[in-house]
């Protein structure tokens, strides 16, 4: 295993501790239960925006933490969803009053997590409602079964709900916002490589020299399919179609209802991309790619677009969720209006995303 | 019956059980999942036991809580929640005993199935634990209900398991991490599933001891 | 070879097309001969700032062009020095009339090609005057050599000069600045891994599961010294140590002298770093590595110059100044001083550097 | 004499040369340098022999300006410079001229490796093209200086080539990337020592060509 590390077991809070000496002006870390937040918090009356998940995905999440995005992050071990009692720590430190956000991608263990800490907050008295993130095309099925995983979505959901808390938007306003920004996001995933779970040392998976794996998720995990290797001009093509053809997306997922005091089940849909609707295209790095080849991708991805009469009018280039050091890249579209790319423009202030 | 020092060791042995296993059932979620369900849990059940020493004393419901607390707090992840709700419902239905009689090892075992399937939403024949779990306390139910005693009971639903965990091989997971490798999910045992029957093996190994 | 690219001999190209796609609001790009520039460009009565070098360390330098950084850049094939006439249109292109500094790592090819250029330049009337960056305290001779390669102090040079001319300075007031920027900075680098030239297909060297390259460059090179892989911690002294325990360096450069209008070489002495010195600390990623583990970096370097009564005052941390995707990184030290660091802090846009 | 004809052989011989060679200067350049010695040469010398056809008609020295122009807009890196000032200085010894005699070649080779010299600043010994150049150019004068027969003295400088090339082996290298190395420069072959010694290998090749 090649890694700049001392003992793995070590890693997750070595890496908060250097972040946290780095980055003291826009964030503190608590360490048990593990949490990361934002200096000026809690801003009183400001909804607070909090995420988290398993490590390994870097700046995701805790490197969203600042100014117009996270109020806190919770980073579990390395790709492994963090637990209640750190959520729940989470939420009563940046608790400005006004309601908190919980954005979770949709993987069993997030979900379950996530539900467990909305639980016991609501008995203590602190309002939290949860989104999921759902948007890997990759995963065919749907009712029956675990659905899409939240990816690349995510770190925009986090960014244009960020800002629209600066601003002052309330709780529904928010979550209705983060539904649509969902609703409205798809995204699938290439590795060239697979990358070493630091506790575990040595490669998920092997691939050849020839090989990549089309579909994969963000932890490292293998893909929907394992293919010959081949140009980046295909690749993208192929990611790039999957997400522009994908059929609208139906599944129940579930939210907690504040009315009933309850869990409940609400069906979502995700309408197809239609010719003339504005985009925001995200080339993302999977950890170990040059940005110089997501230039590749980002190239034959506006030609695409183009030819389908989809209109690229924001993007966002580089490493934001990542699967450790795996070489690769995805791709997420998400259909703007005219709200989120005001709230998408807006400052931001943290450690990975910054203008 | 079972008593206090039996459940004590059950965790102990189930720990120990989870240690050797480690790489083991990591390699199994390598393939289909994400290469850490041995780390995972060998990271909560070594918190879980270190918990155990602090409450010898109290009556199992409370030792099977305070393990769930810790579950819940140092695994993370999907087996987390699932073996932390696991431990709690068991809990709650043995409070205040210091020994347990078939009736109530069942009414554990049943009790800690249905949290995980409350928490998890998972079916039988999605691939996950519940394959294991499920069918071992039918089995379990079933023997006891004949007979009443626990050992040939508790072999009984190991039986179960272990036809449990093989089933899983073929399974397409529709539920957890393998759930997004589709077919390719098939072919492989799911981890989750493993980790149950180890803990079960243990129990019954635990019970065997004292017999012996 | 493991790469999203189509076919090698397009990779430069092809990127630097994405690139004017995605960042058409900061850039343009003229190909053949080729470099990028600022779409405000020329700006009457400012100083252009212009570097190149070869590609493959990006976002260094196209992604440095922007306001507060570079007015153009020249990329050259992979690893491999542009050429005089890109340097020259670069140049021509934007010229606002106050002078041009080029700033040029000191690697054989790169100071001549821009030696050529310069000498061109001036046969034209364009006034051009030339920094040397020379920063690498893994070189350890230096007279009658090559002397140290320009590394990571060229991106906090860009930088702070970008923010000068931004601000007005004049030609003679910049190029002090520069000089003083380099003669304050030093840097170090380590490889876990090598990387692969698109052009040649196969990894430039093969390091086992067990190996590490100290004092690597960014060409892919190998360093210095191969050693058993160590802990971050050792890895991080080891740097850090080079860097502190610097004799001052003495060496002969040549710089472009308006008066006697030729070459003259000029003697520069970098002062050793003192006890309550202020630094910048530049943790950067060779390409590969995930930013969770250059937090590690930086976790043991601020310890360790804290123990020095060294101050770091500001901090950049991410992949700057790389090697395709070799797994790795490199430290930089820069002194900085009151001036420097209201540059540093003055607004900048660009791809790859932006506040 | 050497005339126009021959010297375009040699740039077209000295072409193919590189073209066949890329991977073996790409390979020394990976073990001292970037590994892109030989992929610099082959592109900048097909783009230079692309536009021979263009001054087929001129005279020499136009002949080898167009070359060094080429060369200095398409190889970039150390070489670029170094082998377009070669063929700058070497193209404006033979101005207007359409053939040449031993005198004029000597000149030549001279004035380009002076330009090499002046450029790169390298000094014999610091295991750079010029260890090869040098060497070369001494002997050829030395030769043409006794007999003022082309062929034997290019077959001499040949010779003093080769030994140079091979001095380069055990060098410490002073000037180019290879310096960075240190001590781990030494023991191996410098890559554009390599090309240098192939440009007069062809050089001499294209020559007995026509005499024999
Ligand atoms: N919804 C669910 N219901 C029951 N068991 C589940 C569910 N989701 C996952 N599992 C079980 O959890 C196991 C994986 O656990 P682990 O690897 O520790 O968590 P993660 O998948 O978060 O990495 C699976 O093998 C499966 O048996
Ligand atoms: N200052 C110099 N003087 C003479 N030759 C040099 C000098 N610097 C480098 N070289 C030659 O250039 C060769 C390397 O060329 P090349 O690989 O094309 O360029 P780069 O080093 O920029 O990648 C070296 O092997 C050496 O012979
Ligand atoms: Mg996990
Ligand atoms: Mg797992
Ligand atoms: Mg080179
Ligand atoms: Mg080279």
């Amino acid at each position: 295993m090649k890694k700049l590390i001392n003992k793995p077991e070590d890693f997750v809070r070595e890496s908060l501790e250097g972040m946290a000496a780095a980055h003291s002006d826009i964030i503190k870390v608590n360490y048990d239960p593990t949490f990361v937040y934002r200096t000026d918090a809690p801003i009183q009356g400001k909804v607070a925006i909090i995420s988290g998940g398993g490590s390994g995905h870097d700046p995701m999440h805790a490197g969203f933490v600042g100014k117009g995005m996270l109020d806190a992050a919770c980073p579990g071990e390395v790709f492994t969803s963090p637990t209640p009692d750190q959520m729940l720590a989470a939420a009563k430190q940046v608790d400005g009053g006004a309601g908190i956000l919980y954005i979770v991608k949709n993987y069993s263990g997030d979900v379950m997590n996530f539900e467990m800490a909305t639980e016991i907050a609501r008995t203590e008295g602190i309002r939290v409602l949860n989104i999921l993130i759902d948007d890997d095309v990759a995963v065919k099925d749907s009712l029956y079964t675990q659905g899409r995983r939240g990816v690349g979505t995510t770190v925009l959901a986090e960014k244009i709900c960020g800002a629209a808390a600066e601003q002052g938007y309330d709780l529904g306003r928010i979550v209705d916002l983060c539904r649509r920004v969902n609703l409205n996001g798809r995204s699938m995933g290439i590795a060239l490589s697979s990358c070493t779970v630091p506790a575990k040392g040595s490669p998920t998976f092997t691939l050849s020299e020839s090989e990549m794996e089309i579909g994969i998720g963000i932890h490292g995990e293998p893909g929907r399919e394992r293919i010959s290797l081949e140009s980046v001009d295909r690749i993208t093509e192929r990611l790039a179609q999957s997400i522009i053809n994908d059929a609208p997306y139906r599944r129940i997922v579930r939210e907690w209802d504040e009315d009933q005091q309850e869990w409940v089940d609400v069906e979502l849909i995700n309408p197809s991309l239609q010719k003339g609707d504005r985009l925001l295209a995200f080339v993302n790095n999977m950890g170990g790619t040059p940005v110089s080849e997501l230039y590749l991708v980002y190239r034959k991805l506006a030609k695409i677009c183009e030819q389908q009469g989809l209109q690229i009018v924001r993007n966002l280039i580089g490493s934001y969720i990542t699967s450790l050091e795996m070489q690769g890249c995805s791709i997420t579209l998400l259909k703007l209006d005219d709200e989120m790319i005001q709230l998408w423009d807006a400052p931001v202030k943290t450690a990975g995303l910054r203008w | 019956m079972v008593d206090k020092e039996q459940i004590l060791q059950w965790l102990q042995a189930f720990t120990t059980e989870i240690e050797k296993n480690k790489e083991y059932l990591t390699e199994l979620d390598a393939v289909i999942g994400d290469a850490d369900h041995g780390i995972n849990m060998d990271r909560g059940f070594k918190k879980a036991i270190a918990q155990l020493p602090n409450v010898t004393e109290q009556d199992i419901g409370n030792i099977l809580k305070t393990v769930s607390m810790t579950l819940i707090s140092s695994i993370g992840g999907a087996s987390g929640p699932l073996y932390g709700t696991f431990f709690l419902r068991a809990s709650t239905v043995v409070a205040g005993k210091s020994e347990l009689t078939a009736q109530d090892l069942l009414e554990m075992l049943q009790a800690g199935l249905d949290g995980v399937l409350q928490r998890g939403k998972a079916q039988l024949g999605d691939k996950t634990m519940v394959d294991v779990l499920s069918p071992a306390v039918v089995a379990f139910g079933q023997a006891v209900g004949t007979n009443k005693v626990i050992l040939p009971a508790m072999q009984q639903a190991i039986a179960a398991a272990q036809e449990g965990l093989q089933n899983t091989i073929p399974m397409l997971a529709k539920k957890g991490r393998a759930s997004y490798l589709g077919e390719r999910s098939m072919g492989h045992q799911d981890p989750g599933a493993t980790s149950s029957y180890l803990m079960l093996k243990s129990l019954l190994e635990t019970l065997e001891n004292k017999t012996q």
